[in-house]
């Protein structure tokens, strides 16, 4: 169980990670902030794998945080710096 | 075992989704496409994630805390995607080949 | 198991260093600032890894969360200037102006950043030898005297009582960051033209009420696992920045007496259960013995409202006094 | 050696990087942001060197990042507040390195 | 065990704050700062004096905070080296209250900071607090024995400062104010990373348990390499002093006086304290050399620039970067030496810096408040209308200079005595030289007070506590001296 939840944590962070070449390329800072909210999504379920194959209830709570704050940053982002 | 392989299943199915948001994100030609396919792989990736280890949890507390966090998530993502929008749109974006401001 | 451990956890440092480096490296400070956020995140999953869920707790919400909106609200702060730059960026203009020798400051930067990585295999090699050599550190005579204390969570144990004056300063330091910002006065936001989105009024509702909801879990997690009243804090400032970003009401916290006294209840809190026994004639922050369990409950609660408020009010700027003489300080 | 080594080496890359940005980086901005890396590195460094994967994980480098973390925050809300009043001064001088 | 006189050591710390948290609740009642200073003060004092008292009676001591006692809790420890430190920092602490009160409320001239123009603006709200603040971060970084404190306290310290020298809200305050936050981080930064290392070396942070434990190995250097660098960037050595002469010459008066006074000489205590005490086995020898080399250069330059630059408070801080340099020339003289003279000599300096320091900068607050500005080539014959800061800034030069009678004299002749003793003449060399430049740039201000010229338009009379209390912390510098005398008197 660990195995399959390593494999598959770092499989989906490689390939968020990839995702992030548009928070270079942009153009939009619509497309940067996207790609950073594809992120944070991607590792609140690599959390969540995590808790389950390494068998720590604990990082739910913390996917939770993530989740939560993800739209804080988000707002923030559309209220304050995108124009 | 078979709830495993099952659960396995599920997990696997969502990373393919995160794996399509990617393909979106990277592929698409302006920033609305972009938004759309972002907006819709991340709910449906942590959706099946999220069922996938809901289904595992012995205490239904944690399982609704899980699927909580699923909630959460479609929320903020569906609203930001239209915020997303909205702001490209007043920004006068036409369609993210060109900026104009 | 190691092979897998070996690839994830590669992965996840080799993310973490090629982002960090990304947020620093942006010619743009936007860029650089979303990737400081994704680099944050990465943190707290490292957090995780490395079996600490408090810290994978504050650094979502801490590292993150409330200093990317930070971030992001001082590059709204800063004005048209940046702003104009942007535009130019998205046209293909040159972001930044030539400067009189290229060649020089890239050499510099090379010599710099040559530098900086020798210290660093100088401490990585001395951190390889000490890694995983000592042993558990203090852990077992934390664990020992948790059951002196009362105090059932080894990290709320080290950070209440045993090691509770770091705590104390550190709710100084907090208060130091309030009034430094207040004084420092307002410094007005370049305001979208339109009106708050509906959208987003509905969405930071419901989302304020469950952060609120997320913060009294995480407090009353506290005391017997991962979760506090950093954290508590942490989130709870979350819901404040969103209320205020929805343009509820402001909170006036510098206006408001309560908000002045809960802006220092922490420390107030911790000064009491530091003085009170030296009152007594005992030593400094010495609980009474069977009380600590008791006192940390009120100081994780204290310091959940106090921290909540005080990354609000670091959040929201100075207070509105000084607003007036802007003008007069820009004139020459 | 079990993989966990990785993450005390992380932060130390880490504290180096974010050391050369503060020196060569012009922006303040992201001055502020390589100081923050070095902070997360150093705590890094701090919980990583702790923790071998076989012994429970010791709770008095956690408090001390905790401790940390929350330091960094409050410092960067002070240069954050002192950068944005800046800019209004001095609009020219926050991508200025001097 | 723990008496109420030993326990009554946290009220340096708890005062303060408890000040700082009073003063801002309290703020607008008339009186109230007022009340919450004084009582400050005074339990300071009680609590500095029980301090000595203890330490003169029955030597070291160490507080367990919480009860629980190293390695698992903090713990204070004082011995003769802190209590000298503390006991000095409170007459500063003290006179720099006085006159910081006095600046705030004095009739106030239309060219001074903001900080003391508007009278309930935000800046006299957040001014006591932070100064409180700066008080209990700087009390604490001289009694706590726990490395993983100290760091702490010094970001308490060190933001408290930053956060004084912004309160001028100037352009030039405020780029003084990043420079030396940027720099203040990055020394802590290597601090903190120095802890790790010494954490995970020795399982302990506390410095008593460190000390017998104490080992020479490569961790061990690496780790106090990077405390060192961490320190040596906050006390502004020669080449890391580029922040300190903008932020101290751009501060409130009272403020640069304590950054300069007390705030730069925390790190130099806990230099001394880590390398020639705690660590003193596992250092080698050839880094107090390079210090002490960057320290002569550190003198040369500071003075150097302290003779050019066109203001009198940007000519005191330079003057800082060269009595900086001076002490850690004196690193090696006591390393070599190892003697408690030589460990005094350096002792003497640095207090005897805090003194006559904060005496020449808050006369020299009281000079800008006169004239409304502290531009040099302006302020000619200002000694015939400001007698008592002329004298207060003569006075502090003589002791920075070592003129006998003073304190910075018995320094400068235990360490010149021990240095001589075990031949380390270029360093001798070097301290009694650093006198010639000191006596340059303090004849050159001193020059400008005595001629003769008519009084500038816009000059205004001074209250008359600022001048009093800088010129008695000069007067503290001859009563140190006369103190010291039972030190110096086993003549070689």
């Amino acid at each position: 169980m660990p195995e399959f939840a390593f494999g598959f944590a770092a499989f989906v962070l490689l390939t968020v990670a990839t995702a992030l070449v548009r928070v270079a390329r942009g153009p939009t800072r619509a497309d940067r902030m996207m790609a950073a909210q594809l992120f944070g999504t991607a590792l609140s379920s690599v959390l969540l794998v995590l808790s389950w194959g390494l068998d720590r209830p604990e990082l739910v709570d913390v996917a939770l945080v993530f989740a939560a704050l993800a739209t804080v940053t988000m707002v923030a982002f559309v209220r304050r710096a995108w124009w | 075992m078979v709830v495993n392989v099952g659960v396995a299943a599920l997990m696997c199915l969502g990373g393919l989704f995160f794996l399509a948001g990617l393909v979106g994100l990277l592929r698409f030609p302006d920033v609305y496409a972009r938004i759309h396919a972002v907006t819709k792989a991340d709910t449906l990736g942590l959706g099946l994630v999220a069922t996938g280890v809901a289904l595992t949890q012995a205490s239904p507390v944690v399982a609704v805390k899980v699927l909580l966090i699923w909630m959460l998530t479609a929320l903020s993502s569906g609203a930001a995607g239209h915020l997303l929008c909205r702001a490209a749109y007043l920004e006068e974006v036409d369609n993210g080949r060109r900026e104009a401001l | 198991m190691s092979l897998a451990a070996w690839v994830f956890d590669g992965t996840l440092t080799l993310t973490l260093v090629v982002l960090g480096w990304g947020a620093v490296a942006a010619r743009d400070p936007f860029t650089g600032i979303v990737r400081y956020i994704t680099f944050g995140l990465m943190a707290a999953l490292a957090w995780a890894r490395l079996g600490a869920p408090d810290l994978a707790l504050a650094e979502a919400a801490i590292g993150a969360g409330l200093t990317g909106a930070l971030l992001l609200s001082t590059l709204g702060r800063m004005g048209l200037r940046q702003a104009s730059r942007r535009a130019g960026e998205a046209l293909g203009a040159a972001p930044r102006a030539p400067t009189p020798l290229p060649g020089m400051a890239q050499a510099w930067s090379g010599l710099v950043l040559g530098l900086s990585l020798a210290i660093a295999a100088v401490i990585g090699g001395v951190a390889r030898t000490l890694h995983g050599r000592n042993g558990p550190g203090l852990g077992p005579l934390v664990d020992s005297l948790r059951e002196t204390s009362g105090i059932d969570s080894p990290v709320a144990v080290v950070l209440l009582d045993l090691r509770g004056y770091d705590t104390l300063l550190e709710t100084a330091v907090l208060f130091t960051a309030v009034l430094a910002v207040w004084c420092l006065g307002v410094i007005r936001f370049r305001r979208p033209p339109w009106p708050v989105d509906p959208v987003l009024a509905s969405l930071a509702r419901v989302v304020t009420a469950l952060l609120v909801l997320v913060a009294a879990y995480l407090l009353q997690l506290g005391l017997h696992g991962p979760g506090g009243g950093f954290q508590a804090g942490a989130v709870l400032a979350a819901a404040g920045v969103l209320w205020t970003l929805a343009d509820r009401r402001a909170l006036r916290l510098g206006e408001s007496r309560l908000a002045r006294i809960g802006l220092t209840l922490g420390l107030g809190a911790f000064l009491v259960a530091a003085v009170i026994p030296m009152l007594a004639g005992r030593s400094f922050l010495t609980y009474a013995a069977g009380s600590a369990p008791a006192w940390a409950w009120v100081l994780e609660t204290f310091i959940a409202v106090s921290v909540g408020l005080t990354l609000t009010a670091l959040f929201m700027g100075g207070l509105s006094e000084i607003a007036e003489d802007e003008a007069e300080e820009r004139a020459p | 050696m079990t993989s966990l080594v990785l993450y005390p080496l992380a932060g130390v890359v880490a504290l180096a990087l974010g050391l050369a940005g503060l020196v060569t980086r012009p922006h303040l901005l992201t001055k502020v942001l390589a100081f923050n890396l070095m902070a997360t590195g150093a705590s890094l460094l701090l919980v990583g060197l702790g923790h071998d994967g076989t012994a429970s994980s010791d709770p008095v480098p956690q408090a001390m990042v905790l401790t940390g973390i929350v330091v960094s925050v409050s410092a960067t809300a002070v240069a954050l507040a002192i950068i944005a009043r800046l800019s209004r001064l001095d609009p020219d001088g926050v991508e200025r390195s001097d | 065990m723990d008496g109420p006189v030993t326990a009554s050591v946290g009220w340096l710390v708890a005062a303060p704050l408890a000040g700082s948290v009073a003063t801002f609740l309290l703020r607008g009642r008339r009186g109230a700062s007022e009340a919450v200073l004084l009582l400050t003060a005074l339990a300071a004092a009680l609590a500095t004096n029980g301090l000595v008292a203890r330490i003169m009676g029955s030597g070291p001591y160490t507080v367990e905070i919480g009860s629980w006692g190293a390695p698992a809790g903090i713990e204070w420890a004082v011995d003769d080296l802190s209590a000298a430190f503390l006991a000095v920092a409170l007459p500063v602490w003290i006179a720099a209250t006085i006159v910081a009160h006095g600046l705030l409320h004095s009739p106030r001239s239309p060219r001074d900071a903001r900080v003391f123009r508007k009278e309930p603006g935000p800046t006299a709200r957040t001014f006591w607090p932070l100064w409180l603040l700066l008080w209990g971060g700087v009390n604490a970084l001289f009694l706590s024995a726990d490395l993983f404190n100290l760091y702490v306290a010094l970001e308490l310290a060190g933001l408290a400062g930053v956060a004084l020298v912004a309160t001028a809200g100037v352009l030039p305050a405020l780029q003084a104010a990043l420079r030396y936050f940027f720099a203040n981080v990055a020394g802590s930064i290597s601090f903190l990373t120095g802890v790790a290392l010494v954490y995970h070396r020795y399982q302990t942070l506390d410095l008593q348990l460190l000390r017998s434990a104490a080992e020479s190995d490569a961790s061990t250097t690496v780790a106090l390499a990077l405390l060192g660098a961490g320190l040596l960037l906050k006390a502004a050595l020669f080449p890391m002093h580029a922040w300190l002469p903008r932020a101290h010459a751009a501060a409130p008066a009272p403020v640069s006086a304590i950054l300069s006074a007390l705030v730069v000489k925390a790190p130099v205590y806990l230099v001394l304290r880590l390398w020639l005490d705690v660590f003193h086995v596992a250092l080698p020898p050839s880094v107090l050399t390079f210090v002490g080399a960057l320290g002569a250069i550190g003198i040369v330059w500071g003075s150097a620039r302290a003779l050019r630059v066109e203001r009198l408070k940007s000519l005191i801080a330079y003057s800082t970067v060269a009595q900086v340099g001076l002490l850690f020339t004196a690193f090696p003289i006591v390393h070599a030496a190892g003697s408690r003279d030589a460990r005094w000599g350096l002792v003497f300096l640095a207090v005897g810096h805090a003194v006559a320091k904060a005496s020449m900068f808050l006369a020299a607050g009281g000079l800008a408040r006169a004239h409304g500005h502290d531009r040099l080539d302006q302020m000619t014959g200002f000694g015939a209308r400001e007698p008592l800061c002329t004298y207060a800034f003569g006075l502090g030069g003589m002791s920075l200079l070592g003129v006998p009678g003073t304190i910075g004299f018995s320094g400068k002749w235990l360490l010149a005595t021990s240095g001589l003793e075990v031949w380390a003449v270029p360093w001798v060399v070097a301290v009694s030289a650093s006198a010639l430049l000191t006596a340059a740039y303090v004849w050159r201000v001193l020059a400008i007070a005595i001629r003769s010229a008519p009084e500038p338009a816009g000059t205004r009379p001074l209250a008359r506590r600022i001048a009093w209390s800088a010129f008695a912390l000069a007067v503290l510098t001859v009563a140190l001296g006369l103190g010291s005398g039972p030190f110096v008197e086993p003549l070689p």
